[in-house]
């Protein structure tokens, strides 16, 4: 296990003129919860959509399992259990929130069953009885926050070893975005998930994180233990606030 | 005053195209390129205004062909059935078009998409059907004919050159009145419509309104180009203002690029360009059979739409714009990151 | 002086959905009002009927003596009501400052006509508009941007965007739904200097926000939602403390030092 | 103009337009008389010419619409400066660049059914043509109806300008022959299915049926008043003159009666007929050339040009004089279509006896009367 | 009474090769929402390819299903080499393309076949059957009995499958679609080679009804694309209840009014449907949203 999970190798990537992504070197553990932070428009996200196969970079390696995935298609980087949650949620609007779950279990569901997929059902509906309530409404019509709590869900029927989130706590109410932090710690701990996780929500992130990167300008400009990163002060001024600490 | 951070109207643009149009009878050398020349300006008409509509107001019009139809059936029938003068039934040929829109837009104004497509192309199907039966006005499906020509002060326009310069007259002029219109709050307005209608009637933009203003606008125009096609011709029968017609101008004005006024005017020229270049292949090379020019035509659609997926007139604007200006953007764009970057580093 | 905004028992169904139910309360003018609650408890539906973007189910919602909710989205607006969307609702294809050129499309009046022939009132009020575009883009220093197409824009500018938009159209009361969502910890305070800024304006301001540094820190007075009702009202203080509010939304005393403090 | 008269002497060639449907709806039409024009051409040259000049065809297509056909009329007549234009196949068509040719004086002879083409003869002074007119077959059906003793007819027809001219031949003429018209139905050239109006037509006291339309439409309506056991006679137009309709319709073709020119049975048309000698050398050669049938269409491709190159060996050359030369010195011309014979107000020339009727039996058409 | 009967028929019989085509036209929208304008060609090349190889003398049922087979080829490839092309294109300039696609096959079709109408056997036999004194042919039959069996089978894949969900989910959004491990681009090919093969399957069972041409497809196109927005666009079942309902008005429109006036009465129909009901019958109200 000395091998990281995912290690990013000098990646850059723009969009035409402007350049998301500057030579960019990162890796993540196996085990590691691991923050990213960054300014809006640092490239967290096109970091994240690198990694998933959704853009290409211009040069450099995604090493996922020691196996250069750049390449690679995001349907199947999907079927190597590295799942992204997507940056605004990205449910499917016109489709029942069961659906949208039974979707999230696409790239198994052949070899677990029926049964296993609709005993996952039951694990993220214990998790989120919102969601249990609603199983039949249009994903579309939820509120914001009940999105966001769909969008989760469904990453985790897709049983993922390696989780990328991004702002997942985006539009919801301070009790549930402890709860969902609460849950994206309890899924490392209890099953053993690898998570990559942007948050804006800074201090919260950090304190479930065990390590954490600050982004600017498409490049790492700071990398530490999340515990150094909450007490730096550059870090606070930018990212806290005055009032914590 | 030159604004920044706006879309303006350019004069340039049109005085350029204003030359073009005066002395492009001097290099088409024939009678064959005059003729399509004229045809190509009654098309713009229509398609300028169907770009209007599909571009700015986001709608789509699969039966605007039956507009044409009617400015066209109109004025004939006026002039040649009870001698009224062309000039005066040049009003009932753009008032006819333009009650009918306000009738059916009313209906359609809760359509959306695929369906409004729909719809107007059932309305298409319907006019159609009805210059074939309605025999005793229209003359039926062979056509109507003996329709007299326009005079003006003892001139007579006649097919050829003339004619050419009416049809683009008025091709400029309804070239003009839309840039106007789009370069003025209700041409905001109505791109505002096409990104976010929400938005947009939060904002107090009465987006029913102006749909109908531009669905009205767009018959208008179609019924423009029917009378001049009218008086153009002897003739008139229903088959040029069926379904093809229809597509064929929305062909010209997705090809040209629906977002600009300029997109549909270039739409009509390329169309008119493609199908007399395959033509004239057709007469050089011996295998490229009349059958085989449609095979042609086909495959240029498609690879204009592979290839020009915005149209071709973005493309063409993306070329001409001064290199300079483009690095000068790339370094804006960057300093944004940069200035963004430096508030928190 | 009668309230600025005042909704009556409104209830909003969507099919089984009660989205808001018996929903009543008013503000004068002159204030920030907060309203928070959990996910899905009907805040957005609240804006979107006081915005005129759907009807209520029951109710009357009333605004500065006029009864509005019958009304369509767009004769609100003249009457001085503005928003920003939760989910960004720019104008993408078009340049920031005809974004904001939008918002000022009621102060003006030339019809299609005039504007076909380029008379001379439809020139004069370009100008105008042109003019009060710039000042709102300064407004929210958004300068340096104002000749980019917004569909390029970073969510921090975008929100500022809409602010400037919603500005243009000089309204008494102004609804901001989830205006820090996405922004960092330092945007989020120059977001609450800005709202401070129009406040200063004479606007009313109506917030919806998760963020509680930002709503505490703005509101004169905060409404709370829960499933739709109206759990609680009153200044931020009372409203933090209130058990009700602490149990369906914010969690328990520990919890809610974290977030606050 | 005037100076392209002029122009036009010079040559060294005779130059002639001919605009036909190659393609485009009124194709099926449209090709024979555009293979014919060719190989009409490809002879006369081959035997020398006219007088020692050549003939120059100008070929093109219209693609069935009168837009093309105004282009290309401008073409014809300013570009290419020729002495007559053959064409268009469809009336539409023919009447778009009837409005052409009168207003720069060249003359015209259409290949398109319409009466509208050549009347009002005030109208149509540069403008002929040669195909039967609906009116033709017409009294050729109501002449044999009457022999037949029905007076009773049902119509079913195309909702096309064929269709149409059709029906408003038939009702213009009916009084003439004592005919009533019961029931009057149409149908779209793309219908699948005709049973509708059929039943309509069962349930009336029609004593015959009389379909006007081009293929598909006719063999299916066969088809389906054989499904439906319907039992009146069958009528149909010249529209179905060719082999295509016994081959779609089968077994339910059988018994189906038309009116038609003769080049439809070359064989079967009596040697002593005045027209046998072209009909068959024709007929010959288009089969040996294309190997298919030229159909009446044919017919009408080839009596067009001929009668402009007959203008020119006797020395009609200008536009001014081949006009002269149709409207006054064609009398008795024996062509593939029928005798024509042209005059100030009649600028078709032809007379019902033109057409003869024909059966279909044992899968083939065959001389009727 | 007999004749009201004869009608409906007729009606129903036009209606279900209508509803056919409307099933090729719902299949490729419910999973890329392209309206695909060339989707009567696909009905088109059933027939002709149908025709060619039973005079090449092949036995009628492996004629069948190599038909098929091609048009299911040929679909497949339409979307590899063409639609799949147009990455960049709106919903408006995938119409282009189609029309584009339409007039090319079209043509080909038209340089291989000729433009004269071919003649295609029926099934089995040929005996009319009688019913309340009306005329119903056996093929008629075939028609609508495959009509159904399409209609239930593609009901059945779109709402009660993993596969039909998958097929959702990219026409709704491909980008999440593909972070479930959907393939877009695949699933794309797959509603055009099973459009293709219901195109061919309508192709096959209107042949002997109809005389198939190479323009055959025009007129079908747009009867079909009719009947799915009639029906409510991306509804299975709605495509056959606006098909049904399209060739019923047709025909009782022809019997009862003027057979002349019969398309203007079905269009007319459908306009007013539309402001009844501006999603079709069984649309749902969002679904036409994301087309335009
Ligand atoms: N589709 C696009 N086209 C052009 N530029 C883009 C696009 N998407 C992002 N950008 C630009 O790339 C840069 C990085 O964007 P990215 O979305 O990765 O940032 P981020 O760190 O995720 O920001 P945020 O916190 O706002 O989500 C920004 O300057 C942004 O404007
Ligand atoms: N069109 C609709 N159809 C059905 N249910 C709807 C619809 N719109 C909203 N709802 C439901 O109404 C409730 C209130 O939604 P609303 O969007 O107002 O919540 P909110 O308070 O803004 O939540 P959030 O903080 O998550 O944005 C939710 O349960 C939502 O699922
Ligand atoms: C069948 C033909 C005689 C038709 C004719 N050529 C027409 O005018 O369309
Ligand atoms: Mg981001
Ligand atoms: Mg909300």
């Amino acid at each position: 296990m000395n091998q990281p999970l995912l290690e990013i190798k000098g990646v850059s990537f723009s969009y035409g003129p402007i350049q998301a992504l500057d030579d960019l070197h990162l890796h993540v553990d196996h085990g590691e919860i691991v923050a990213l932070l960054g300014a809006n428009g640092a490239g967290k996200t096109t970091l994240l959509k690198n990694i998933a196969g959704l853009l290409q970079s211009d040069s450099g390696q995604v090493l996922y399992r020691n196996r250069n995935i750049e390449r690679m298609e995001a349907e199947k980087i999907v079927q190597n259990k590295l799942i992204l949650v997507p940056e605004h949620r990205q449910v499917f609007g016109t489709m029942s929130v069961l659906d949208n779950l039974s979707l999230g279990a696409y790239h198994h569901y052949k070899k677990t069953g029926k049964k296993e997929v609709a005993r996952e059902i039951d694990k993220v509906f214990a998790l989120f009885p919102i969601l249990e309530e609603r199983k039949e409404q249009l994903a579309g019509t939820l509120s914001g926050g009940q999105q966001q709590m769909l969008a989760i869900a469904r990453a985790i029927m897709a049983k993922p070893d390696l989780l990328l989130l991004d702002e997942p706590s985006l539009g919801l109410a301070p009790l549930i975005v402890k709860e969902v932090l609460n849950y994206v710690k309890q899924l490392r701990d209890e099953l053993g998930v690898t998570i990559l996780l942007i948050e804006q929500n800074v201090s919260a992130a950090l304190k479930i994180a065990d390590r954490g990167y600050v982004m600017s300008h498409g490049s790492i400009v700071k990398e530490g233990r999340a515990d150094d990163l909450l007490h730096n002060p550059e870090v606070k001024e930018v990212f806290l606030g005055h009032t914590v600490g | 005053m030159k604004r920044k951070g706006i879309q303006q109207m350019s004069w340039k643009g049109i005085a350029a195209f204003t030359v073009l149009i005066l002395i492009l009878p001097f290099l088409l050398s024939t009678s064959l390129m005059i003729t399509k020349a004229t045809f190509a300006g009654i098309y713009t008409i229509v398609a300028v205004g169907l770009g209007l509509l599909m571009g700015f107001a986001g709608q789509i019009s699969l039966g605007q062909a039956a507009f044409y139809g009617v400015g066209a059936y109109s004025t004939a029938i006026l002039t040649a059935t009870f001698g009224l003068s062309p000039w005066l039934s040049l009003l009932i040929a753009i008032a006819a078009p333009a009650l009918i829109a306000y009738i059916l837009g009313h209906t359609m104004a809760r359509l959306h998409g695929y369906y409004l497509a729909m719809a107007t192309l059932a309305f298409g199907i319907v006019i159609h059907v009805l210059l074939v039966e309605w025999k005793g006005f229209t003359k039926g499906a062979s056509g109507f004919y003996g329709i007299p020509k326009i005079e003006f002060f003892g001139f007579t326009f006649t097919q050829g050159i003339s004619y050419y310069y009416l049809v683009w007259a008025f091709a400029l002029l309804v070239i003009v009145l839309s840039l106007n219109i789009i370069h003025s709050r209700i041409g905001r307005a109505l791109r505002s419509i096409h990104d976010s209608e929400v938005a947009s009637s939060s904002m107090g933009v009465d987006t029913g309104r102006y749909k109908m203003q531009v669905f009205i606008i767009s018959a208008m125009f179609a019924g423009i180009a029917g009378w001049l096609f009218a008086h153009m011709s002897y003739s008139i029968s229903p088959g040029s203002f069926g379904l093809d017609g229809s597509i064929l101008f929305l062909t010209m004005v997705v090809l040209g690029g629906s977002t600009s006024v300029w997109g549909a005017v270039f739409g009509a020229l390329l169309i008119t360009a493609i199908s007399s270049f395959v033509q004239a292949l057709g007469s050089k090379i011996s295998f490229i059979t009349s059958d085989f020019e449609h095979v042609l035509y086909g495959l240029i659609l498609m690879l204009v739409v592979i290839f020009l997926p915005q149209g071709l007139f973005p493309a063409i604007a993306a070329k001409l714009k001064p290199l300079l200006e483009y690095a000068g953007r790339k370094k804006k764009a960057g300093n944004i990151t940069a200035v963004k970057g430096d508030q928190r580093a | 002086m009668p309230d600025l905004l005042e909704v009556k028992n409104v209830t909003r169904k969507f099919g089984g959905v009660v989205a808001n139910k018996g929903v009543s309360f008013s503000f004068e003018s002159g204030k920030v009002i907060g309203l928070i609650g959990p996910n899905g408890a009907g805040k957005s539906t609240l804006f979107n009927m006081v915005s005129a973007i759907f009807p209520p189910t029951e109710g009357e919602i009333w605004f500065a003596g006029k009864r509005i909710d019958r009304l369509p989205a767009f004769k609100v607006s003249p009457l001085g009501i503005a928003r920003t969307f939760q989910n960004l609702q720019v104008f993408k294809r078009m340049t920031v400052l005809e974004n904001v050129m939008v918002g000022l499309h009621t102060s003006t009046s030339s019809g299609i006509l005039s504007a076909a022939f380029k008379l001379p009132k439809a020139k004069k009020e370009e100008e105008t508009i042109y003019q009060q575009a710039w000042e709102e883009i300064e407004f929210v220093g958004l300068e340096d941007v104002a000749a980019v197409e917004a569909g390029s824009l970073p969510l921090g500018k975008l929100r500022l965007l809409e602010l400037a938009r919603a500005l243009a159209t000089k309204p008494q009361l102004l609804l901001l739904d989830e205006i820090a969502a996405g922004l960092n910890h330092q945007e989020t305070a120059e977001m609450s200097d800005l709202i401070f800024k129009v406040r200063d304006r004479g606007v009313s301001i109506f917030v919806v926000e998760h963020d509680m540094d930002l709503v505490m820190r703005v509101s004169d007075r905060i409404i709370v939602l829960d499933q739709g009702e109206k759990i609680a009202e009153g200044t931020p203080n009372e409203v933090q403390n209130d058990p009700r509010v602490i149990e369906a939304y914010l969690g328990n005393d520990e919890e809610k030092e974290e977030a606050t403090v | 103009a005037c100076s392209d008269t002029e122009a036009q002497g010079d040559a060294d060639v005779y130059k002639i337009g001919a605009i036909y449907s190659k393609t485009g709806a009124g194709s099926p039409l449209g090709e024979p008389e555009w293979n014919a024009t060719k190989l009409l051409e490809k002879k006369i040259n081959e035997e020398g010419g006219i007088d020692g000049k050549k003939v120059e065809i100008v070929l093109a297509d219209d693609e069935s619409t009168p837009e093309k056909a105004m282009e290309e009329m401008n073409r014809m007549i300013h570009d290419e400066n020729v002495v007559a234009v053959l064409g268009s196949t469809t009336s539409g068509a023919s009447l778009a660049m009837k409005g052409i040719a009168m207003d720069n004086e060249v003359p015209l002879v259409s290949a398109g059914a319409a009466v509208s083409i050549i009347s009002p003869v005030e109208e149509a002074k540069w403008v002929f043509k040669t195909p039967h007119s609906d009116a033709h077959a017409v009294e050729r059906i109501y002449m044999h109806l009457q022999n037949e003793g029905m007076n009773k007819i049902a119509i079913l027809a195309d909702s096309n300008a064929f269709g149409e001219s059709g029906v408003e031949q038939l009702e213009a003429l009916a009084g003439d022959y004592g005919m009533e018209i019961v029931i009057k139905e149409s149908y779209n050239t793309d219908d699948p299915d005709m049973k509708t109006q059929l039943t309509k037509i069962d349930s009336s006291d029609a004593e015959a049926m009389i379909v006007w339309g081009t293929n598909p439409g006719p063999a299916i309506i066969a088809k389906n008043s054989k499904e439906l056991g319907l039992d009146i006679p069958y009528i149909g137009s010249h529209g179905i003159a060719n082999q295509s309709f016994i081959d779609l319709a089968g077994e339910a073709a059988e018994g189906v009666t038309i009116p038609t020119g003769k080049l439809l049975f070359p064989t079967q048309i009596p040697e002593d007929d005045e027209q046998y000698d072209v009909i068959s050398s024709f007929y010959d050669d288009y089969m040996s050339e294309y190997d298919s049938a030229p159909t009446n269409f044919g017919s009408y491709g080839y009596d067009n040009l001929m009668l402009i190159v007959d203008a020119l060996e006797s020395g009609a050359t200008d536009r001014e004089s081949i006009r002269e030369y149709l409207e006054n010195d064609v009398q008795g011309y024996v062509g593939a279509t029928g005798i024509f014979t042209f005059s100030a107000d009649d600028h078709n020339g032809l007379e019902a006896d033109s057409m003869v009727l024909a059966e279909v039996s044992a899968g083939e058409w065959t001389l009727k009367e | 009474m007999a004749d009201s009967v004869q009608f409906l028929i007729s009606g129903l019989t036009i209606g279900s090769i209508y509803a056919i085509v409307a099933l090729g036209f719902v299949t490729i929208y419910s999973v890329t929402k392209v309206i695909n304008l060339a989707q009567g060609e696909f009905v088109m090349l059933g027939g002709m390819i149908m025709f060619s190889l039973l005079k090449l003398g092949i036995p009628y049922l492996i004629a069948f299903l190599t038909t098929i087979a091609i048009v299911i080829m040929i679909g497949w490839l339409l979307e590899r080499t063409i639609v799949r092309k147009a990455k960049g294109a709106d919903a408006l300039s995938l119409i282009i393309l189609t029309i584009g696609a339409a007039i090319f096959i079209r043509g080909i079709a038209s340089m291989v076949w000729g433009k004269g109408s071919v003649k295609v056997d029926s099934f089995a036999s040929n005996e009319p059957v009688y019913v309340m004194g009306a005329t119903i042919t056996p093929q008629s039959i075939w028609v609508m009995v495959f009509m159904l069996a399409i209609v239930a089978g593609l009901f059945l894949l779109i709402e009660k499958t993993m596969l039909g969900k998958a097929f959702r989910a990219c026409s709704v959004n491909p980008v999440a679609a593909r972070l479930m491990a959907v393939s877009p681009k695949k699933m794309s090919s797959f509603s055009f080679a099973l459009s293709a093969g219901l195109g061919a399957l309508a192709g096959l069972v209107i042949a002997p009804i109809i005389f198939p041409a190479y323009d055959m497809g025009v007129m079908l196109g747009i009867k079909g694309f009719s009947a799915t927005i009639l029906g409510g666009l991306g509804s299975a079942p709605g495509a056959v209840l606006g098909g049904l309902l399209l060739g019923v008005i047709e025909s009782l429109g022809a019997g009862f009014i003027s057979s002349g006036m019969k398309d203007a009465i079905a269009f007319g129909f459908v306009l007013m449907l539309l402001l009844i009901r501006p999603y079709g019958l069984l649309g749902e109200k969002n679904v036409g949203k994301g087309g335009l």
